[in-house]
């Protein structure tokens, strides 16, 4: 018994939550259909990963959706540049809720090896990400295996529990989706790599 | 055939690069007529342009050079023709489009990214970067690696652009003959506003 | 003579498939419509043109071809729909009509007389030239 | 019905020298239905990648095709400047993700002819056989894609039952499947193991089989032929002006092959013919890609014959990383270990160009430098972005489905695109 069976006072209203919960969310998970943001080389890999030799039809998403109208996990494969920026936020706005997001790859996640004015650092800044799968591509079995832990995301889900419910978040009045503080904090170089700035 | 170089109209110097090609400088006004002599004359037939770029040294005041590389495909031969800018005047060339029209998007993207401007273009926009761009030009060794703007003001920017910056003024002409432009927008167009992000 | 016997017979199973089609469609829709989340946002409404703010609509006039090719499908395509109930009872032997009222030579021609004329309109409007498309 | 004139007063930039718009809207007829600005934009999945072509229709024909590419610019040759020259090999097989190992076999080339090194015959023949198994792989993609394109899914599955084939083989050697870095100047990043020479010959052996079933579902299919034949044509001519390369230019009938005009690698020692098509069309472009690689595998073959014994990497100390062995023994390899780490590779003042045959056309890379360990500027040629130029005169005049077809002929990849 998960701990809503605590918040409600009626024991059989919380086993039917439950009930109802662990079938919503079972139902979901395994028919993710994905839409495929792919952009650069992460996008080979996810079409390798639609092939037969990986094939991740076997978890439920045989149908790759093109639109965002059909679609219910957005998979940026790939790195994504500033001027494709606006085209992601509009796509991920335009999914019908329960939408999910997996950043494939070193770029997507975190702007990888693009430290420089054209890239995006990191698509958190854009669209709220739910699985960040490394790698620079990530491996197939890396991007199933951010698959699944999205399953178990999905499966802890819950349609009683305000906050554990997937709302829609709209950007801010300024136009951004974190604070400019929290942008910059965020695509800030880490680690050593700061001495790649000399030019000769 | 080097003897043939020196027939070249325009032609300032030449020299050899390291791998073995032959360089040929050539004065910026006669450029065109350069290039038309090195691709009409019988003896020439440059009639494949392979590339067009542009080099910025490190140090100022070593001019800005606009690369093209030619090629006879008859006779299997190279040439590489420079034109030397110098950054404090103006930066512009003429366009070879009419020559060749493969140098199109060649000649943008060297607009794009230095900022040279080619008289004579069909298109003359920005092609890799957005029309709007308003960060200057990113090749130039001036610009600094993560841009101008912080990374905050970038995203914004690329967030909240009006939705006429996403379109060229061909498709915005195109649009409003079939009088698809909205009111707002073509407000917006009147004033002139098509690259400012709204607060 | 109760129900199940009277002439009704045969078609029970059918009205029973077609109950459940109906029955099936309608919950799924009422469901979703009721069950399902609804947020609704301004960007959501917007049409969606591959990630781009659209610009103009998609409601234009375009030609008259597309209407010709409508119809004349619908008209070839009805003719097939009528093929199918001849053929069975033709390639059954005449299985469903009453006894002695019709002979299979009768059946025959009386398609055949109807194809013709079909075929007379099909190649009226091959040489007015409704099939060539551009 | 509204003549289109341009009512708004819009700024310059459309305008050309006499102030006139440049490329002068058409006048609609009285009969036509309107126009539809369309968005083939750039999340689509017949774009191949992140291109964006605003299309203007009539009715169902492309009366304008305008293209925007710049939607996956990453600015590589930015960061070219601010790396070692070996730095620069893990960014050479991200522009042109679909065969990473000719990506970086060009960039070395360009700079070891820069530095004047020559390197060694065994070296030689494995960056043969690396060019070689990255034509086949885009090929297989450009084939799976465009049959996706064009309504046929198995040959799909197909091509990518082959690429992960060579994806083992690629594994096995550099230890990555698609972002390999396997150059260094002067030499490889490491030798092949030894299952490889068995794997790639199990390969060529029975890759022909599956060549034969793509041929036989599609060449011969009359809806292949009817959607490919007679569409997006461009003459002789036209390629040679538009600077178009590889199969693109040798499918309108130029018999321009850069491993046969201006051999590089030792290509002229090698036995193999260049298809060459007639019509320009999107079915020739399909032609002479089938045929290619057929060629490679036979290249692929007689490399595997002469594969010659002998180090990979050339012994000057100053270009290649002395062994670990050495390098803790002996003083004077660890110098050259440390300089060569710390200070990078130092190129002679000067520029250099070479082009290699990529399977999208010519790849050329051209370094400028001034003495320093990184170079001054890093201009990557890309066959794709000028081949895509000619896009909008093959598309007007076409169905937005023949688009679809000429899009996927042209064989673009928006990593190398954009750059």
């Amino acid at each position: 018994m998960t701990e809503i069976a605590a918040q409600s006072p009626n024991y059989l209203l919380a086993k039917f939550q439950n009930l109802v919960d662990w079938a919503v969310n079972s139902s979901r998970a395994n028919s993710l259909w994905p839409m495929p943001f792919g952009t650069a080389c992460c996008a080979i890999e996810f079409m390798a990963t639609a092939a037969s030799r990986y094939d991740f039809a076997r978890f439920g998403m045989e149908r790759q959706a093109f639109s965002p109208r059909q679609a219910d996990v957005l998979i940026c494969a790939g790195r994504l540049p500033f001027k494709l920026a606006p085209v992601i936020r509009r796509i991920y706005d335009q999914m019908p809720q329960p939408k999910w997001v997996i950043s494939m790859g070193a770029c997507a996640s975190t702007g990888g090896i693009f430290d420089n004015y054209a890239m995006v650092q990191g698509i958190d800044t854009i669209v709220p990400v739910d699985v960040y799968v490394p790698g620079c591509p990530p491996r197939p079995e890396g991007l199933l295996y951010g698959v699944l832990l999205l399953h178990k995301k999905i499966k802890g889900e819950s349609l009683f529990d305000a906050e554990r419910r997937r709302d829609e978040q709209p950007l801010d009045d300024k136009g951004l989706r974190l604070s400019p503080a929290e942008i910059d904090e965020v695509s800030e170089p880490f680690g050593n790599s700061v001495h790649q700035f000399r030019s000769a | 055939m080097t003897s043939q170089i020196d027939l070249i109209p325009g032609r300032l110097r030449e020299a050899v690069a390291r791998d073995g090609e032959t360089i040929v400088y050539v004065a910026r006004e006669r450029l065109l007529e350069a290039m038309t002599w090195l691709q009409q004359t019988p003896g020439q037939e440059y009639d494949y342009l392979v590339d067009v770029t542009a080099v910025e040294y490190r140090d100022r005041e070593r001019a800005i050079e606009v690369v093209y590389f030619l090629r006879s495909l008859s006779r299997k031969t190279d040439l590489r023709v420079k034109v030397e800018l110098q950054a404090s005047d103006e930066l512009t060339v003429d366009s070879v489009w009419g020559l060749w029209h493969g140098a199109d998007w060649l000649e943008r993207e060297v607009y794009d990214m230095f900022g040279i401007a080619f008289r004579g273009h069909p298109d003359l926009r920005r092609i890799l970067m957005w029309e709007t761009y308003a960060e200057g030009f990113p090749l130039r060794k001036d610009f600094p690696l993560r841009g101008r703007f912080s990374r905050a003001e970038q995203v914004r920017q690329a967030l909240n652009a009006n939705p006429e910056a996403h379109y060229s003024l061909d498709e915005l002409s195109i649009a409003d003959a079939w009088g698809d432009i909205p009111d707002d927008m073509r407000e917006r167009l009147k004033r002139g506003e098509r690259g400012t992000v709204p607060e | 003579m109760n129900y199940f016997t009277s002439a009704m017979q045969p078609y029970i199973p059918f009205l029973m498939l077609l109950g459940l089609a109906v029955v099936a469609g309608v919950t799924m829709i009422a469901g979703s419509h009721f069950l399902g989340p609804r947020r609704p946002t301004e960007v959501k409404d917007r049409p969606y043109e591959s990630g781009m703010p659209p610009l103009g609509t998609a409601h234009e006039r375009f030609s008259v071809k597309f209407y010709l090719v409508a119809m004349l499908f619908i008209v070839f395509d009805i003719e097939t729909v009528f093929l199918i109930p001849w053929a069975a009872i033709y390639f059954g032997g005449g299985a469903g009509a009453q006894p002695g009222a019709v002979t299979m030579g009768f059946l025959l021609v009386e398609m055949l007389v109807f194809l013709a004329i079909l075929f007379v309109g099909y190649v009226y409007v091959w040489k007015r030239g409704a099939f060539q498309w551009d | 019905m509204s003549t289109r004139t341009v009512e708004l007063e819009l700024a310059t930039p459309g305008m050309d020298a006499q102030g006139q718009p440049t490329r002068v809207p058409l006048t609609a007829s009285d009969l036509g239905g309107e126009h539809l600005l369309l968005n083939m934009g750039p999340q689509h999945p017949a774009t191949h990648g992140v291109l964006r072509l605003v299309v203007e229709l009539d009715g169902e024909t492309v009366v304008r095709c305008i293209p925007h590419v710049g939607y996956l610019h990453s600015g590589f040759e930015k960061l070219g400047e601010y790396r070692h020259y070996n730095q620069i090999v893990p960014l050479t097989d991200r522009t042109d993700y679909l065969s990473p190992m000719a990506n970086n076999v060009g960039m070395a080339l360009a700079a070891e002819k820069l530095m004047g090194i020559e390197i060694t015959p065994r070296c030689t023949v494995l960056r043969v056989i690396a060019c070689e198994m990255s034509r086949i792989i885009s090929h297989m993609v450009w084939l799976g894609t465009t049959s996706i394109d064009l309504g046929a899914f198995t040959p799909f599955l197909w091509a990518f039952q082959e690429r992960e084939r060579i994806y083992n083989l690629q594994e096995m050697w550099t230890g990555a499947r698609l972002t390999t870095s396997l150059t260094r100047v002067g030499g490889l990043m490491a030798d092949i193991p030894d299952p490889f020479v068995e794997g790639l010959r199990k390969f060529t052996d029975t890759f022909p089989n599956t060549l034969g079933e793509i041929d036989r579902v599609l060449t011969r299919n009359a809806v292949w032929a009817g959607r490919t034949q007679g569409i997006g044509v461009m003459t002789p001519a036209e390629a040679i002006n538009y600077s178009l390369s590889g199969p693109m230019l040798r499918a309108s009938g130029v018999p321009y092959d850069v491993r046969k005009d201006k051999p590089y690698l030792g290509y002229d020692t090698y036995d193999f013919d260049v298809p060459v098509g007639e019509h320009g069309d999107v079915y020739d472009r399909y032609l002479v890609r089938l045929e290619e690689c057929h060629q490679a595998n036979r290249i692929l073959q007689q490399a595997l014959a002469r594969l010659p014994d002998g180090p990979i990497n050339v012994d000057d100390p100053r270009v290649i990383l002395p062994p670990k062995s050495r390098a803790m023994s002996d003083m004077e390899a660890m110098i050259f270990h440390f300089k060569q780490v710390m200070e990078g590779v130092k190129a002679p003042v000067g520029e250099a160009y070479v082009g290699i045959e990529n399977p999208k056309g010519e790849l050329g890379n051209y370094f400028v430098s001034d003495g320093t360990a990184k170079p001054v500027r890093w201009r990557i040629r890309p066959p794709s972005f000028i081949n895509l130029s000619a896009l909008p005169k093959m598309a007007e005049g076409h169905l937005l489905s023949d688009l679809v077809a000429i899009n996927a002929s042209v064989d673009i990849v928006m990593g190398e695109v954009d750059r």
